[in-house]
């Protein structure tokens, strides 16, 4: 237990610290970065309470894609660095405190410090029984039945990215010169090929 | 007989209505014609009418027309009433009208509109008798209003002059002063009285006299209240003191409107207001006090004026001014029948003292200044001797004690009766008003001789041109001044003993309170006769004091106000009161109404108002763009606030 | 009675012709000949058809008359419920009438877009005669402020310099007391279940602070329209800017608006409200009555003045409208109608000079008896029927508030009073301002008089002044009953909360 | 668990509109550009003939496991909103056209967004709810930069983005806050939950107000409208008026399904937030608009203003709010599409225009498109006769009734500050003399819209019955 | 000393506080604000599976996933707004973008 303990105090630290850097960094390279070592440790925290799957779509498709967008993007941009200007010092206090408030409510909110701990000691005992088949198998069991839609949707979800990121950024440049494979394939002998019949012993 | 008093007061209303709106298509002469028919027939039927009743056994005649308003318990018609009082002021005012539209014949013939003249003088007469004819407070109120009208179309008749155009407006807004009290007083007696009729107040004024009403705040007796605030209106018509002010003013008018509406009849409908009224007056000690008091105080007052004006038609016009105070104390103390028959008298003396001066002033070719004139008798002898038909008349000069009421001139007879009720009641205000009356008589004489001495004695102050042309007024104007210089010598010495001597029963019917008339001429009639000398003697001396300054002595009015140059200050210039309302109300008045318009409605309503609102608007529009900056942390800031602020307002509000 | 839905007809003919004038199309002069001819003929047919309303009325009955019902919006109980009775009847007539009458005045002064104008008075005249024969609250509220719009359009569009923010504050003032007053229907719909008014004033019983809160709501709408002191800075605004037919009809018609409304609502659905309010309305009016009247005093511009005057006029309609006796109520309807005309008619006198001269000025004018008896005629005549002679209409509905007034409190009657000196001289001076005196101005010196057309404007309106002022019976019984009911329901609800306040 | 005949047979005019977009989507990537003028009037049909699915014949009841759910309420939501839609890319392609934007991926990209919509308001379950509004979402980022050579376009596409990801986020924690504590994300589970005593504990309230705070933001209320006038403003014109009006009516149908479904025994907690909103909305809908000179921009905040009416009719919380509320939406819907289609019009030299100023003189003009846009102004003031004024009337009905008065006299209020702007568009069209004359418009769809809609405006104004009753089966289906 | 709900509850809300704050406190460009988004996501799934596991429900988890799903079809749809409006103003600092105010 204090094992699990300190593996959720190293990874909830580092995750946090992460999230921190991904604002705070000049670089926008260096947010991405630690934006990935956040997800990371976030992918170590769900492993520690048993939700495997989700974890590993984590590091998969956060990691392995979406972060890697970002970071491709920032590359292309071809961003300056710039320098944290005045305005952030001057909006820093009223935010910040905001941002302590809405912080300390949604402590107290949901009851991790003070009054509603009840309600989570009560979530607890249900937490206390494992789940009886192991996670991967039992979101799968789900995933296709019960939210069958869900899928669906989502798949339509990303068919939106999809025409969305075409129609945006696609653009047709006159003068590029690209492989077309289907001229390529559908090329006859006859169109690519002249015989020529070369007089022999003309001369030239 | 209904025929009658019906075409009595409509004619004139249809020659008015002819005269005015065909006037470009007929032309002046058959308005001329048209106008002085309708009067002259209605002065016929008049006389008619008032043998009929005044001497007739029927002594009221009401003719009902048709329903004017129903609302409710208000019910109020269109009807005319002809008993004695109304008979009496019938003739008065149908003769004085007719003569005055036969002489306006003459005295207009110059004017390029005639025909709206006439149509104007015909519709005023027809007014006075709806007025006098009423049968109704709101009836009689719709003649007081209309004459009122007229008087002001007849003053602004020149209406390019000015000073015409003010005058008219300054006539009917003070009237309208006295018409303010006179509305609420109808409301009074409609409200005591359910009613608004005659016969129907009459018959509840014992009642009424009991009565209290909650005024203003205060809890007064009511008649008293409602009696006062119909003198008010009275005031206001009869231009008595404090409400006097339009009066001279009106001059500015015609001449023969002057004559007509502003000595014989309009002015007059005050002192008819209360006589008709008489059985409410007689039953208000209180107000009739006042009533004698203001009279009393304004046959003085208007006579100290009279004697310094130097304007014809003013003189006569402070001069009509004082006899209706005379009229009014005598109404005061319960001389109705009195007061009626100086009213008569009046008409005839004081439309002959006008229409004279109008002779004059057309002899000299509309000059009113009488510092201008002089020995105008050689010029018109004619006019010369009416005139003194009326100064007699009016200075009240008579033989007393022969043929047992005396022989003189009308005013003796009427004025003196008045004299006589005022000092027989023997009250503390009677014998004040009698010896006010007494001094005002001295002045009377005084300034009437004063016009006759400076405007006909003497040699002539004017330009030389003018004397030259100088002629003697056409017969059409004479002969009204005929007629109404045998009114002037004979109407007191026939309507004596009619009016207030031993008939007054027999002629006056019910039509004027019965009750004080007959306390009244009696104790008039036992007065001592020192008493009933003294108005005579005054006027001698005032017309010896005249004689000697004027003819004798040409230059004691000058040492005169040299020796009291405050005094005669103060008289001159009508003891301020133009100055002092000028000051006090439309001074105020105006600058009240700049400041409320450019301060109230301007600044502050609209100012704090729509203006004010939308500028804030405006504002809150700029405030709320500027908040939308456009950046896009400022607008996630705004829904992080929003989040936070919502939460933060659960939390608290759920602990 | 008739079986025929005339109130329908008489709201609705007008909106046809501004169909006909909306299809209306081809070179310019022919559309305006042509939209001139259709608003004419619509205006007076309407007017017409009106008049059978006076002839088929039965003048003994309180109750509603001509009643038309028809479920419009049976989802929120909202009816299509027309009906007039003797308070509502002689308003659909003064609407119909003056109608025409503004189309008749605006026939040569307005020039441009005469189409659009044309369409504007058919529609308002729609939504006025529609919102007096209203007898569902929805109904009438709708029509109410349906008039606002082609009321903007008419300032706007046609209007004089400050056109544009007179348009605006008269839309945004009324409409801010407007909605105050829906929000109150919808209450009162809340309560009753229905907003049509029979049903509604025999079925409404409020507790008295909702009756306040309510009549408080409906009071915003029509003191604003009628209007009241201090709500009534709009109307000089309005008046200056608007052209001469819309200064008619808005002093016409649609100040009655308010008048109407508070006799029509205010007072038999809250009595209890009324008579605690009553005292504030009194006190508003008469710093209106005197008020506005020492602000006539000083005006500058003929317009702003008679709008002034107005403002004084109306506030011896809410006296009388208030002191709920006969005589009150009696006078109140009669001077709104009075007002109606002769207001209407001092407008179209300035507009006769307006048109010839363009400027308002008083300053501008003077001794235009010269040059324009017969203007200076009819003039005088409305300026003095005006200013309450006796014998024109404004007289009666003036001196039977005052007898009301007097009979509830004598100070009321007392300062109201005060107008009989105040208008005489406002009125009188502006009279004089213009008409009299020497005619000096070059300008003026080749001045025409009225022309045939205006002098037809003209005439029905001083006959109809003498009429009112002569014999107003005609006019007074057949709103007798329906007075009559009015205060008696009032009477009997005052009398029913006090006994119901003594019983616990 | 096997997924049943009944379940596709309730998402009939769903799958429809799915396969007839992606057969259309081929279709246009076979034929490229040339295709575009077919695939968007074959779209606008697909959305037509969706909207028919619905009612012909009309079927409720839940599918997908609960995760889906028809009602009449729905199902009037998505006749909206499919309209709302279909006339929107009509309406596009004269802009498009002369923006040299005119491509097939619009009308499928908004067909999608429409999916999205329709999916949202069938949601009966949090995740059903998410991913329906995500797919509403993205599709509509893109077309928000859909002019994609267009500073104002892509910046509208940016802000709307990153606010919309933001509202999003806010929406997600809700939602995980909720599932924690109620331990589903079913609205059943979640109403049975709240509804056996949890509905006290304040992190629900506070997952209450995260969610309600990510779908006040896709309705535009205040606080979380402050991307709506920088989009509206730099979307292509035909894309704002889509905004207008499809998005709205589908977060505000899912707003109330949301709100009067599992978080009903929340009432009283979320009746303050909604009122909270609606007072705000309207406020900055009147007050924020009165010295707009962008037409856009200030439709915008009119948007806004709306609807914070339709929220008030949402607090009321009562059938008669759920009524007013749809009975308002299919009048804001006709109003805001006439706008646009007048706003369309709106040429000069053959160049977009689209400032208050160019409306100038326009009653002289083009009388007719005046006379149209003065009737929506009225209208959308609230102005009887005009049918806006039934929307408000009905509004204010339920607000009264559920006893909101503060709420509603400061909505009449903010009504009267708001006819400002609505009169001034009135006033420069016919007060003011005329600037360089608007072009003629051509005879088109915008025309046709236009005309519709006022003529439906005008119908609804004397004859609002039929809506009202529209409205009244509409609303029972919540409250049976 | 045993981890609890409540502890992965703290962290999540830690990342979702950072990530709130970062949109409006980063000064810089677009792409770090979409980073906070992750971050905002990523506090909502740990919540969601947190709830999850202890609950002993699957919804969580399903739920996480398509959180996940959608996310990245929002970086890829975000990232190609972004792409253009650099193409049209060179920039994708946040101050630049406010040619639309007011």
């Amino acid at each position: 237990m204090i094992l699990q303990a300190l593996a959720f105090y190293v990874f909830a630290a580092i995750t946090v610290a992460a999230a921190a850097m991904v604002v705070v960094s000049r670089n926008p390279v260096y947010s991405v970065l630690f934006l990935i070592l956040a997800f990371f440790n976030a992918a170590g925290l769900f492993l520690l309470i048993g939700a495997e799957f989700i974890a590993m779509i984590l590091v998969i498709v956060y990691v392995g894609a979406v972060a890697v967008l970002f970071l491709f993007v920032v590359m292309m941009l071809d961003i300056n660095l710039t320098e944290l200007r005045e305005g952030f010092l001057a909006y820093f206090p009223v935010g910040a405190l905001i941002g302590a408030v809405l912080f300390a409510e949604l402590l107290l909110g949901v009851g991790i410090l003070g009054a509603g701990s009840a309600t989570i000691t009560g979530l607890n005992a249900h937490g206390a029984q494992v789940m009886a088949i192991d996670n991967t198998r039992a979101i799968g069991r789900v995933l296709y039945t019960q939210y069958f839609y869900l899928f669906q949707v989502a798949g339509l979800v990303l068919l939106v990215a999809m025409i969305g990121a075409i129609v945006l950024t696609l653009r047709s440049r006159p003068g590029v010169r690209r492989q077309k494979a289907g001229e390529q394939i559908n090329r006859t002998k006859e169109q690519s090929i002249t015989v020529v019949k070369v007089p022999t012993r003309g001369g030239v | 007989m209904d025929i009658a008093i019906k075409l009595i007061v409509f004619l004139p209303l249809v020659a008015a209505a002819i005269a005015g709106l065909f006037c470009r298509v007929i032309g002046a002469r058959p308005a001329q014609v048209i106008t002085c028919a309708a009067l002259l027939i209605a002065a016929a039927l008049s006389i008619f009418v008032f043998v009929k009743i005044g001497f007739g056994t029927e002594k009221l005649i009401v003719v009902k027309l048709f329903s004017w308003m129903e609302s409710g318990t208000l019910d109020i018609a269109w009807a005319l009433r002809v008993d004695t009082l109304t008979a009496v002021m019938l003739i008065v005012v149908t003769v004085v009208s007719s003569m005055v539209h036969v002489y306006s014949i003459g005295y207009m013939a110059d004017d390029p509109s005639i025909p709206r003249f006439m149509s104007y003088l015909s519709l005023f007469t027809f007014f006075m008798l709806m007025l006098v004819t009423s049968d109704n407070l709101v009836q009689l109120f719709f003649g007081w209003e209309g004459v009122g009208l007229a008087s002001y179309l007849l003053i602004g008749f020149w209406y390019d002059k000015p000073s015409a155009n003010n005058a008219a407006m300054k006539a009917f807004i003070v009237n309208r002063v006295g018409d303010f009290g006179f509305a609420l007083g109808i409301a009074a007696v409609w409200m005591l009285s359910g009613s608004v009729g005659f016969e129907e107040i009459f018959a509840k004024a014992p009642q009424m006299a009991q009565m209290r009403i909650q005024f203003l705040g205060m809890d007064l007796p009511a008649l008293e209240t409602a009696c006062l605030l119909l003198f008010i209106g009275a005031m206001g018509k009869s231009a008595q003191l404090g409400l006097h002010t339009w009066l001279p003013d009106a001059m500015e008018g015609p001449t023969p409107v002057s004559a007509l509406i502003h000595a014989a009849t309009m002015v007059t409908a005050g002192v008819f207001m209360v006589c008709r009224l008489s059985p409410l007056f007689e039953l208000a000690p209180t107000v009739s006090m006042i009533v004698t008091i203001v009279g009393a105080a304004t046959a003085f007052f208007a006579a100290t004026v009279g004697m310094t004006q130097f304007d014809i038609k003013r003189v006569v016009a402070y001069s009509t001014c004082s006899q209706l105070g005379y009229m009014f104390f005598a109404c005061g103390v319960g001389g109705y029948s009195a007061a009626m028959f100086h009213l008569t008298t009046h008409a005839f003396f004081k439309a002959l003292l006008f229409l004279g001066s109008g002779s004059v002033i057309n002899c000299l070719h509309h000059e009113q200044d009488m510092r201008k004139m002089g020995g105008v008798k050689e010029k018109a002898p004619q006019t010369f001797l009416l005139m003194w038909v009326g100064t007699l008349a009016l200075s009240g000069i008579g033989i007393p004690f022969i043929f047992g009421t005396g022989l003189g001139f009308a005013g003796f007879y009427s004025k003196d009766i008045m004299l006589e009720s005022a000092f027989g009641v023997h009250t503390t205000v009677g014998v004040i008003a009698y010896w006010l009356g007494v001094i005002a008589a001295l002045m009377t004489a005084f300034y009437s001789t004063r016009l006759m001495f400076m405007t006909f004695y003497g040699k002539y102050r004017g330009d030389h041109h003018t004397w030259d042309h100088a002629h003697e007024s056409p017969v059409v104007m004479l002969i009204p001044l005929y007629v109404l210089g045998i009114g002037a010598a004979f109407s007191g010495l026939v309507g004596y003993d009619w009016f207030v001597g031993h008939d007054w029963r027999a002629f006056w019917g019910n039509s004027v309170a019965v009750k004080a008339t007959e306390e009244v001429l009696h104790h008039a009639h036992e007065v001592p006769v020192w008493v009933k000398l003294a108005p005579l003697v005054f006027a001698l001396v005032g017309i010896a004091i005249a004689y000697y300054f004027y003819i004798v002595r040409t230059d004691m009015p000058a040492r005169t106000v040299k020796r009291f140059p405050g005094l005669h200050a103060l008289f001159y210039n009508k003891w301020y009161f133009d100055e002092l309302y000028d000051a006090v109300f439309v001074k105020p008045s105006l600058a009240i109404g700049r400041f409320l318009w450019k301060k109230g409605d301007g600044a502050t309503i609209d100012g704090l108002g729509p203006d004010n609102v939308a500028a804030r608007a405006q504002d809150m529009a700029g405030i709320l763009m500027r908040f939308q900056s456009g950046y896009l942390y400022h607008y996630a800031f705004v829904m992080l606030v929003g989040v936070a602020g919502l939460v933060t307002y659960f939390m608290l509000s759920a602990r | 009675m008739s079986s025929w839905p005339i109130l329908s007809l008489i709201t609705f003919l007008p909106l046809v012709g501004a169909l006909f004038c909306l299809i209306v199309n081809g070179p310019k002069e022919a559309v305006d000949r042509n939209c001139r001819s259709v608003a004419i003929v619509t205006t007076t047919v309407t007017f017409l058809i009106s008049l059978l309303l006076w002839i088929q009325f039965d003048p003994t009955k309180a109750g509603f008359q001509f009643e038309e019902k028809v479920a419009w919006v049976p989802a929120l109980n909202i009816g299509y419920h027309a009906g007039i009775d003797g308070i509502s009847l002689f308003f659909v007539l003064l609407s119909t009438l003056l109608t025409p009458i503004c189309i008749l005045a605006s026939w040569e002064s307005i020039k441009v877009r005469v189409k659009e104008y044309m369409i504007a008075f058919l529609v308002l005249e729609t939504f006025m005669v529609g919102m007096f024969c209203a007898l569902d609250l929805a109904l009438f509220y709708i029509f109410f402020e349906g008039v606002l719009i082609p009321m903007f359009l008419i300032i706007g569009v046609w209007g004089g310099k400050r056109r544009v923010y007179a348009a605006f504050k008269f839309f945004l003032y009324t409409l801010l007391g407007s909605v105050l007053m829906l929000l109150a229907i919808i209450a009162v719909y809340g309560q009753v279940g229905t907003t049509d008014l029979p049903t509604v004033m025999e079925k409404l019983d409020l507790p008295f602070t909702w009756q306040c809160w309510l009549w408080l709501a409906f009071f915003a709408s029509f003191a604003v329209k009628v209007p009241m002191w201090p709500v009534h800075t709009w109307l000089p605004d309005a008046h200056v800017e608007a052209p001469t037919a819309g200064s008619v009809i808005l002093a016409g018609v649609l100040l009655k608006m308010g008048g109407y409304g508070f006799l029509r609502f205010s007072i038999p659905l809250f009595p209890e409200a009324t008579q605690y309010f009553a005292p504030m309305v009194f006190a508003l009016s008469l710093v209106a009555v005197i008020y506005t009247s020492l602000v006539a005093l000083v005006q500058e511009d003929m317009k702003k003045l008679i709008a002034y005057s107005s403002v004084a006029h109306m506030g011896f309609v809410t006296i009388g409208a208030f002191v709920m006796n006969m005589q009150g109520v009696q006078g109140s309807i009669f001077q709104m109608l009075s007002h109606g005309i002769v207001s209407a008619a001092l407008f179209l006198c300035v507009g006769v000079v307006y048109d010839r001269m363009h400027t308002r000025e008083i300053a501008a004018y003077g001794g235009l008896v010269h040059r324009m008896p017969r203007y200076a005629f009819t003039f005088l005549f409305f300026t003095l029927a005006s200013v309450g002679l006796p014998g024109l209409s404004g007289f009666v509905g003036e001196f039977l508030v005052l007898l009301g007034a007097f009979k509830a409190n004598t100070w009321v009657a007392f300062l109201a009073a005060t107008s009989l000196i105040l208008g005489a001289a406002y009125a009188l001076w502006l009279y004089r301002k213009i008409v009299f005196g020497e005619l000096t101005k070059d300008s003026l010196k080749g001045i025409l008089d009225m022309n045939g057309r205006e002098i037809a404007i003209f005439l029905p309106l001083v006959l109809l002044t003498i009429w009112m002022g002569v014999y107003p019976n005609s006019f007074l019984d057949p709103m007798a009953p329906a007075v009559d009911k009015l205060i008696g329901d009032y009477q009997a609800a005052l009398k029913l909360a006090r006994t119901a306040a003594l019983v616990p | 668990m096997i997924v049943g005949l009944e379940s596709w047979t309730l998402a009939r005019p769903e799958i429809f509109l799915a396969a007839a977009t992606a057969l259309l989507l081929i279709y246009g990537v076979v034929r490229g550009e040339i295709a575009t003028p077919f695939v968007s009037v074959a779209t606008s049909v697909a959305l037509l003939v969706t909207a028919a699915l619905l009612f012909l014949p009309y079927r409720e009841g839940t599918a997908f496991s609960s995760l889906f759910i028809v009602d009449r309420l729905t199902a009037t939501m998505k006749v909206m909103v499919l309209v709302g839609s279909a006339v929107a890319i009509l309406m596009s392609r004269a802009y498009f056209e002369q923006a040299k934007a005119w491509r097939f991926e619009y009308p499928i990209l908004v067909a999608l967004a429409t999916l999205g919509m329709m999916l949202m308001i069938s949601a009966n379950d949090l995740m059903a709810l998410y991913v329906g509004l995500e797919l509403q979402s993205l599709a509509l980022y893109v077309i928000a930069a859909f002019q994609r050579d267009s500073v104002r376009s892509t910046e509208a596409g940016v802000k709307y983005f990153v606010l919309g990801s933001v509202a999003s986020g806010m929406l997600l924690f809700g939602s995980s806050l909720i599932y924690g504590f109620c331990g589903g994300t079913a609205f059943v589970q979640i109403s049975g939950a709240l509804a056996d005593g949890r509905a006290t504990e304040i992190g629900v309230i506070i997952g209450l107000v995260f969610v309600v705070a990510g779908l006040a933001f896709k309705v535009s209320a205040v606080p979380f409208h402050m991307w709506t006038p920088d989009v509206y403003e730099g979307a292509p014109t035909p894309v704002t008026a889509l905004f207008a009006v499809a998005p709205k009516i589908a977060a505000l149908s899912l707003l109330v399904s949301v709100l009067m479904g599992p978080f009903k025994p929340l009432f009283a907690q979320w009746q303050q937030i909604i009122v909270v909103a609606s007072v705000l909305s309207m406020a900055l809908g009147a007050f924020a608009a009165l010295r707009q000179q962008n037409i856009k921009r200030l439709m915008a905040y009119s948007s806004i203003g709306n609807v914070g009416y339709i929220l008030l009719g949402v607090a009321s919380g009562t059938e008669i709010g759920i009524q007013a509320v749809v009975f308002y939406l299919a009048i804001y819907l006709v109003m805001t599409l006439g706008v646009f289609a007048t706003i369309l019009m709106m040429k000069r030299r053959n160049i977009m225009v689209e400032q208050v100023s160019d409306l100038a003189g326009l009653a002289r003009s083009q009388p007719m498109m005046a006379l149209g846009m003065l009737i929506f102004m009225f209208s959308l003031a609230g102005i009887p006769p005009l049918a806006g004024f039934w929307g408000k009337l009905y509004i204010f009905m339920a607000a009264v009734e559920a006893k909101l008065f503060i709420p509603a006299v400061l909505g009449v209020l903010a009504s009267v500050v708001a006819s400002y702007y609505y009169l001034r568009i009135v006033k420069v069209m016919y007060f003011d003399e005329p600037a360089e004359a608007i072009d003629r418009p051509a005879f088109g769809v915008n025309r046709v819209v236009a005309l519709v809609a006022a003529f439906l405006i005008a119908i609804f104004s004397l004859v609002p019955q039929p809506l009202s009753l529209i409205a009244e089966a509409a609303a029972k289906g919540l409250f049976q | 000393m045993t981890i609890g709900l409540g502890h992965y509850l703290a962290v999540a809300a830690v990342l979702f506080t950072m990530g709130i704050l970062g949109i409006f406190l980063n000064r810089k460009n677009v792409i770090v604000i979409l980073m906070c988004v992750e971050l905002m996501l990523l506090a909502v799934n740990i919540n969601l599976v947190a709830f999850s596991v202890f609950q002993g429900n699957v919804v969580g988890q399903v739920f996480a996933l398509l959180v996940l799903t959608v996310a990245a079809a929002e970086a890829a749809i975000g990232l190609a707004i972004l792409v253009v409006y650099f193409r049209n103003r060179g920039t994708i600092a946040v101050e630049d973008i406010n040619a639309m105010k007011g």
